[in-house]
């Protein structure tokens, strides 16, 4: 199963079982998604809860937000996450604090969901990763499918949960295929909130991703395995909450950690998990936390230049290796 | 008591892209005296929010709105608790409209447990779901897509009710409103966007921020009236005119002609970028409230005497709720956690030192 | 070929606030021939990054203009490099109306170091500053309030120009125009607000997305003006008009009837939300090249044979720019880590893996 | 002299020796400024260069970009950093991306300034600090001055500064009082963007703070001093670039670290300075990092629960403590 029809069975499966839930954003209808997750959808569930939008994400963001004060169930697509930034005032102020300032009152069942990072040669105004940003956010629940099972299983649990998620796709996984089981495919199926997955166990070293790092991650602990490095991956899944608990857990175990994310570095995702680790796991710490992130640079256009300035398998690979404090090569400067 | 009354506005209804409604206004002696003590009790519980803010009892920002009363008034008599209101942070009496009470303001002004918002919300976060008060919003402009939000799911709904978002002349020139107005009006929303104009933004006259203060007309192709917002039989008109309106073709526009006599808030003396006689020319000639007075008397509803004595009452009620919020407890410190999620996982969340606070999300 | 002609645009200007210019356009034959060559070069251009895109030498977002030509060159016409443009993502050919070349425009477009940025931005993000060009932007509605900035800038810096900020149909319901043009009017900022009505926001029909899809009416308060975009006469004049409004009254709003023959981008085959019959129309009655080529034919100023010539040279100068910048090296990989700042203190800057790849910054 | 009085001499003293410096932004006129910044500005350079602006932040924000783009050196006022978010595309996709786009035709020389975070008994939507957002964005540069001397110098750098400044100040210190040199009322005074200060020596713990809590974090250092506990506290001034070398080099000496913040504490400045100095001095550190941060909720407005919310005096001495091995009282749960 794809990612994409994952996505689009979790909202078909989910708007048929509540008429609170509504999908509405830029080209969701008659187009059927920019990118095509809504395909069908409008044809089964017809303009009233299939809505497409003008141009204008504060606008509708808002909208959605005053609609879930009522007791609807929104479905918010952002063509990208990087337009979300029109409308972020009303996911933070609006959405995430109103049931705190309210006391309880005014709870806000939406989801705000969209490619998010990095696609291909797409440019520094459509690349950025807001992963960090959002889950920085209390009031916010912010989730990161990886596979198909993710996208299916996270999404339905995002619809159904009653306070605002953000729901972080990406691009470039939307046509990959993953192997699922019956019961992903089941129209009850749903996954936790706040629950990492761990994708493949290891005991030498602990590489934690989320969205399509997941599977560069994976690559990587491949490659390790060749050369007799046992690498354990964590699915984080959700950046809000952070399941803390699994993360050190295993690296209590494996006793190293290399963090990985397409997002900017600084107060990254990857910040994040070292400072929980440091605080929860100090003394089980055999090597310094490796960090692998996106360059600290806006994205540039050119291919061999993008290619730099994100993550690849083999940067991966040589964090591990330092970690476990096996021979790398020196370090260059660009 | 409850005879009909017909009474004239005092101006008529400029219109945009509409047909203004009559000017004749069906009222009762009943309802006038109700207008009358309950304008009166806002006017009374803003002056003593004034008093607990000097005193240091008050907090924060705090916004008040001595002046504007005959706005929310007006409003509710036209419309029902199943119809919505949403405003900005100059929320106390939209509040008190909507049938809040005035131990809840007060103590969720000090930030006590009995508050509306107990005591988390503060001055510009009052809510009251249950009568379709949706707040309370401190970032300008916000409420009005909020707003046509609620509108869509009223509609969506199949409810035969209408939101009223209330914004300021400042709040008109928001990019936001144009976005939400545009949307509204694509899906027929059952939005009414009212603008309280007092004039002005904080120090900002409305025409230095705006290049056409004509806010009825600000929605282009959405229709609009302007009222005068200080006579509170015009306000109930226009409302009764706006949803019914609204529930049939979509939104319109319905700007108050207004004031508000404090300054913005309590940091602003009011009174650099307005003259004192604006201010008492105002008060003397279109207090919301003398208007009703001076109608009572005129139609021989009430006398000075009984006029004067519902005062005494209203003062009363407003000490009396002073002194019951101030028996309210502060928060526990555990409630520092709750309402962050209505679905919080279990998960822990953490105080300034994580090591020393923490708590499970229920 | 300097005689001046007077010719009429093909329908009359549509006015909103403001008394429209005349429809008797003055131009000359050498006009006229540079408008048809200009337009070709142009429309050929884009057809060959289509191609290359096809064959996987563009990636990523990629916004053809064939069919808007007249709107770049007619603005052109009627301004002069100190004026100030800037748009949105669809911008190659505003590009070159600027004086950009051809192997600037495909080395962007190819990712190499020939490109205008260097291969740094990419298609949505072309500049030329010395010739007042200013990108080039990707995201919707945000260059409007930047041109208006421009447009504050050149009225501050007491020159004599202006700024056109060219947006579409769909970014025409954006609150930030209605923010900017609120403050530009306020400011007198000599800003034209240029809306490319291509009657598609992507596979978003102008009337699904506007409750009034009269773009040149939008501004309110603000004039306006209906041009025939397809009529590089037209725009022409109508800029003229613009700026010397501008120049003496502040903002106007230009609607330029347009159309894009291509997808939205090359991700979109263009043809689901709109009939083959409409483009292949829009194409036949109204293409803008084929209404220049008509003028120098009925006028005598050049032979089919003449013309089909310019057609032959342009393709040449296009294959042989292409065939040149495929020639020009992709960027160097220490190129990732210049221009994040104009002055970078000499800190140290990261890749993916900051223990392998650091730089430091100039 | 008052960090009021600083910044406005800062503005005051660059408006007056380049006439491409402007003012805008919502009340600097008239009004004198939301706080009073801007006082006497209006006055003085008349309404060209000092200009108030409608309650449109999208609006004006993109205009001072615009501004930027063609020279001149517009400094943009918010009045608090809250409303930015509605202005933060331009911030983020149209100041700080330009330069690298346009591969330096397009430099943004442009301050964005007001005050960030908590101020007292504004409650949610009225006190986030924005620190960790805006740092984490390659292109901008980030600065956080606490007294009147960081006030005066970081204000004219940024002024001068080519690039797009993002400037927080804090409204609980505008009125505090600093004794300030001769050299920092020179109008040539002027601090290095990219450093850190000591603000105090110490060799038994560093203590990194910013903005108001560099004053919370001195008070604690008095604290433990009298408890033979010698704090280095660490003025950040600037979160991005951040400095890291001075961070390092006193974990070194110190061999312990407690990072103090008011913002959210995930994805902060506390979580990255952890990370940094993990990658570059893990061999140093003797203790857990303790990280001291605002609660991890929206801000209450009650006085009992705001004070719950941020940090406080009392917390960073604990922590300090922590680290250094003293005993401390066990953990209470809320
Ligand atoms: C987006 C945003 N910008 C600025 C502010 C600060 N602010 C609060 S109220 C106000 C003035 C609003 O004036 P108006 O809309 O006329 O409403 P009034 O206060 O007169 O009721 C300003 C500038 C804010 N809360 N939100
Ligand atoms: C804020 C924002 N939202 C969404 C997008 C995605 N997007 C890019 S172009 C486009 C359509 C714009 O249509 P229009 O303004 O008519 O311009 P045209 O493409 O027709 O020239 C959309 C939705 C974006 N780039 N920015
Ligand atoms: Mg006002
Ligand atoms: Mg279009």
């Amino acid at each position: 199963m794809t990612v994409r029809d994952a996505l689009n069975s979790a909202l078909d499966e989910e708007m048929s079982a509540d008429p609170k839930v509504l999908l509405l954003g830029e080209e969701v209808g008659e187009y059927q998604g920019a990118y095509k997750i809504s395909k069908g959808l409008l044809d089964k569930y017809g303009p009233e809860r299939v809505l497409d939008t003008p141009i204008t994400e504060a606008g509708f963001a808002g909208i959605g937000v005053g609609a879930a004060y009522y007791g609807l169930k929104p479905v918010v697509e952002f063509m990208t996450f990087n337009f979300s930034m029109q409308a972020i005032d009303h996911i933070i102020n609006s959405a995430a604090k109103s049931n705190y300032m309210s006391a309880g009152q005014i709870s806000v069942p939406i989801v705000f969901r969209g490619p998010n990072g990095a696609a291909a040669g797409v440019g520094a105004q459509h690349s950025q990763c807001y992963a960090a940003w959002y889950a920085s956010c209390p009031g916010l629940k912010v989730l990161t499918p990886y596979s198909a099972e993710d996208a299916r299983g996270l999404l339905k649990a995002a619809i159904r949960d009653p306070d605002p998620v953000v729901f972080l796709e990406n691009e470039l996984l939307y046509g990959e295929s993953f192997p699922v089981s019956a019961e992903v495919l089941d129209s009850s199926f749903c996954l936790p909130i706040g629950k990492a997955k761990i994708e493949r166990e290891g005991k030498d070293v602990t590489i934690t991703a989320f969205s399509k790092m997941v599977g560069f991650a994976l690559k990587a602990a491949e490659i390790l395995a060749k050369e007799g490095i046992n690498a354990e991956v964590i699915n984080l899944r959700s950046i809000r909450p952070l399941d803390r608990s699994t993360i050190n857990a295993s690296v209590r175990k494996t006793n190293r950690l290399v963090t990985v994310e397409e997002g900017f570095p600084q107060h990254g995702v990857g910040a994040e998990i070292c400072a929980s680790v440091i605080e929860e796991s100090f003394g089980y710490l055999d090597a310094p936390v490796e960090r692998i992130a996106g360059a600290d640079v806006p994205t540039p256009y050119a291919a061999n230049l993008e290619r730099l300035a994100f993550p690849q398998v083999e940067d991966i690979v040589r964090a591990a290796k330092r970690a476990c404090y096996r021979s790398v090569q020196v370090a260059a400067t660009a | 008591s409850d005879t009909t009354l017909t009474i004239e506005t005092s101006i008529p209804f400029t219109a945009h892209n509409c047909d203004a409604p009559s000017r004749a206004v069906e009222t009762s002696p009943s309802e006038l005296l109700t207008f009358y003590r309950d304008m009166a009790v806002m006017r009374r519980m803003e002056i003593a929010a004034d008093s607990l803010y000097k005193s240091k009892l008050i907090r924060g920002f705090c916004h008040l709105y001595d002046g504007q009363e005959a706005v929310a008034i007006g409003m509710e008599a036209a419309i029902n608790k199943k119809d919505c209101i949403i405003t900005a942070y100059r929320d106390h009496c939209i509040f008190l409209g909507r049938g809040g009470n005035l131990v809840e303001v007060f103590a969720e002004l000090m930030g006590r447990k009995d508050g509306c918002s107990k005591g988390k919300g503060g001055s510009m976060h009052f809510y009251k779901k249950d009568s379709g008060f949706y707040g309370g919003h401190g970032i300008v402009g916000a409420q009005v897509p909020l707003g046509c939000g609620l509108a869509f799911a009223q509609k969506y709904s199949k409810d035969e009710n209408v939101t009223f978002a209330l914004y300021g002349d400042g709040a008109a020139n928001q990019g936001q409103l144009f976005e939400a107005l545009n949307i509204s009006a694509l899906w027929d929303l059952p939005a009414i966007l009212v603008c309280e104009n007092n004039h002005y933004g904080m120090g900002t006259a409305e025409w230095r921020a705006a290049k056409s203060p004509a806010y009825y007309k600000r929605g282009d192709y959405v229709p609009g009236l302007k009222v005068d917002g200080m006579d509170v039989l015009a306000v109930k008109q226009a409302c009764k005119f706006a949803k019914e309106h609204a529930l049939k073709n979509g939104p319109l526009i319905l700007e108050m002609d207004t004031y508000r006599y404090h300054g913005h808030s309590m940091s602003d003396p009011g009174s650099t970028y307005r003259t004192r006689d604006e201010i008492s020319g105002v008060r003397q000639e279109r207090d919301p409230i003398e208007r009703i007075k001076k109608l009572l008397l005129s139609h021989e509803i009430a006398t000075e005497k009984e006029l004067k004595d519902t005062e005494k009452e209203v003062r009363k009620e407003v000490d009396e709720a002073i002194a019951k919020a101030k028996e309210s407890p502060v928060p526990e410190p555990s409630d520092l956690f709750t309402n962050i999620y209505v679905k919080g996982y279990g998960v822990e969340a953490f105080g300034a030192d994580r090591k020393e606070i923490r708590a499970t999300l229920p």
